[in-house]
């Protein structure tokens, strides 16, 4: 019997894993696609001096913003701050190191850490700040600079349905950073809204090989906060 | 009269043509949208992961699982795709996108843009910005022609960090529709705001306007 | 109306992009996945000095062979010659030019051709021929071989449904190399058993968007040809 | 007597543990596949986009679209899931398959391994096992002590193209089962088959041989 992936939750799938100043990747854009539990598992357990890889850092009062809150967070690596004022006050302030990155280079650099690309050359950032201290190179007539690959000790990602073996599949726009950041975790727990049996997932239709994954836990429900709620309104239908 | 934020979307929308594959920015470019002429199709890509953005959704419709990358909700369409973060950004670096219409706080006249921080200021980070301008086959920036204080914001050389280095391709502005002569750091003027002339252009304007 | 991208047959969509001395990439895996009617067009055609992109080469009477074996290729790009004499003797004799890669290091210089990236690294190869004449650089203690991008004039790939879009979907192991290849052709041809309406392929579940298919065809029947067909007995089902 | 191949294959699977990802070559290493212990579960990788490779199909279940990387017709499990090249290779070149078990034409005392060409006679190409050799975390090397003309294929150091460096860590011959000290250059005896002694072993073995 092959060692078992299913936890009951979030406290269980991150007991043994977690120690101070490690670096912990977590998927997400904006609120969407949030490993919501695992997070608030991060936050009861107080684990500090964290180096926290995810696009953003939560939104006031939600996700990552309430370990950056609870000073558990001594480093973000980032590429978005806006409408984030706790994020931007703690940068500016000095209390919070930050590397921001493109958002395509960090999702690159994610990907690489995952596939074992120590580096790789992209044109994005080219004589901007952001190549600064980098070796730039020219191919074919062009300038790239050399960005290098990202790992954690633990990715936490957020997908919407798992199997036993760990094979993950994703939800719309919610997949965004969590396939990737699946890769590249020395350990990754999956949170999802629902664990299938075996036989439930189409193989050709899986998003994330179990492979990747070493914990699944199925969240007891999904808050799925909403930064900008824009709708159009409906014509009356009998006009 | 400056043009208002709808008008500038819709000059903005003459940028696209049958077929593109287009990316739009937070803001005045997220309308240009609702301006795309009848006889022509395009693809919206939202760099979160979906290609094919459908209209803001009803309300009944919404889905946290469903957002651009302004964070708005929106839907798909019936040929859309969803995607990573890593494969949606290979597609923009890797030149597939033909458009990008994005804002910008300052532009040079060597096609150099600005948009992500004011030193000690302001950060709000690049997000995508810097990966769309490098990898975009064409970028368009929409913005107003001064800043809040009544300086240019187009100028010789950017004081801000920059997004990118020799990327604007043309700029619709308040005052009008401009293309970016990168070579001689020039403004060719393309269509200005009614009752609005180059003299007056010019005199807000930190690099040569010239008319077409 | 955008320009429309299914194109009647295999004659059609290759009309006015050939040249000779251009360079094509293949999609498949010896004989799974591979763009059957693409290659007969090509073959038809006649186009000659090909640069050929292509894990394989075909096999005896099959696929790429077929152009090898008309004179078409200049030039391959693969990574396994095995079982293919033609292939072998005019590669031993000095009559075909080969690019042997890893198997892995073709795959990811594709991706990284379709994904703007020039350059990566990887420990694959290091020590080996095909490091000779390359870049070798350490990182965190291992030394590793920089290899670049490739692209292609003109991709073929093979999927098994594609929707008027070009979305593309792959069925099983004859996915392979078709959507690597598919985001790295200036322009990329895709065929495919079925051609479905729009709305008819899940967004969740497109392997390929069709912002990189130009054309699509749909074959008229798919030989689909077994290279070593390995079975096991079944028990007798009343003993 | 020298083991079958059957019997290697078994010696083989000795180095399986519950839970590994396993990445089998083409030859004896498949056949390693018919003897995992009943007590552990392994998932099998094949690098043209495979994970968890099943039995050989039924007769009337073969698919031509579902083939190992040995180009054989294979079925899937419950759990399998398919993946581009690209994908498949990420995933090697990463570091997440736990063991790979592969053929060799000669490997030396330090490590290297030679299997895909011998210079002007035969080329069959490298396919995926340069990827394998270097990325995997175990590297089992299963094959025939000595050549057909009973030279060693355990040498001081390779004579053929390398197909990596300093990268396999345990033979199984038809001889017995070994551990390889890399820093030593020594083989190290774990298992004989029957009726042969560590004597016969050296004799036909380029490095020193030494009991475990």
């Amino acid at each position: 019997m092959a060692k078992r992936k299913i936890f009951p939750d979030a406290d269980a799938a991150l007991e043994g894993i977690l120690f101070d100043g490690m670096t912990i990747m977590s998927g997400g854009f904006g609120l969407s696609g949030n490993p919501e539990h695992l997070i608030a598992g991060l936050l009861r357990n107080g684990v500090k001096d964290l180096t926290v890889i995810s696009n953003n850092c939560g939104a006031d009062g939600f996700g990552l913003w309430t370990l950056l809150n609870n000073g558990q967070i001594r480093k973000m690596v980032s590429s978005y701050i806006g409408e984030n004022k706790l994020f931007a006050e703690l940068y500016l302030s000095g209390k919070l190191e930050l590397e921001l990155n493109p958002q395509g280079t960090l999702a690159e650099r994610i990907r690489a850490g995952g596939a074992g690309i120590p580096a790789f050359y992209t044109r994005t950032g080219v004589g901007t700040v952001v190549a600064q201290g980098k070796p730039v190179e020219e191919f074919e007539g062009a300038l790239y600079v050399r960005e290098t690959w990202l790992r954690a000790d633990v990715a936490i990602v957020k997908a919407w349905k798992a199997d036993p073996e760990g094979n993950l599949v994703y939800r719309k726009t919610a997949r965004n950073f969590n396939p990737n950041m699946a890769t590249a975790g020395k350990i990754t727990i999956a949170e999802v809204e629902e664990i299938v049996p075996a036989g439930m997932l189409d193989p050709d239709q899986v998003h994330t090989p179990g492979i990747y994954v070493d914990r699944v836990i199925q969240g007891p429900s999904y808050e799925k906060r909403i930064e900008f709620r824009t709708t159009r309104p409906r014509k009356e239908e009998n006009a | 009269m400056p043009w208002t934020r709808e008008e500038m979307a819709a000059r903005a929308a003459g940028e696209l043509q049958d077929g593109f594959y287009v990316n739009l920015g937070i803001g005045i470019p997220t309308l240009v949208a609702n301006h795309v002429p009848d006889d022509i199709e395009v693809v919206l890509q939202s760099e979160n992961g979906l290609l094919g953005i459908g209209p803001f959704p009803y309300d009944d419709e919404v889905d946290p699982d469903l957002i651009n990358a302004g964070k708005q909700t929106v839907t798909t369409l019936p040929t859309s795709s969803f995607f990573s973060s890593a494969d949606s950004f290979a597609m923009i670096r890797g030149g597939h996108i033909d458009l990008a219409i994005l804002g910008a706080m300052e532009i040079a006249g060597n096609g150099d843009l600005a948009n992500w921080t004011v030193p000690g200021k302001m950060i709000k980070g690049m997000g995508g910005a810097m990966d769309l301008v490098a990898g975009v086959k064409r970028v368009v920036v929409v913005m107003s022609h001064s800043d809040k204080e009544g300086n240019p914001k187009i100028v010789e050389r950017c004081t801000l960090p920059l997004t990118g280095t020799g990327v604007v391709d043309a700029v619709i502005s308040d005052y009008g529709r401009f293309i970016l002569d990168r070579d001689r750091g020039e403004l060719i003027v393309q269509e200005l705001a009614s009752d609005l002339d180059i003299a007056f252009v010019r005199a807000r304007t930190g690099i040569p306007v010239r008319a077409a």
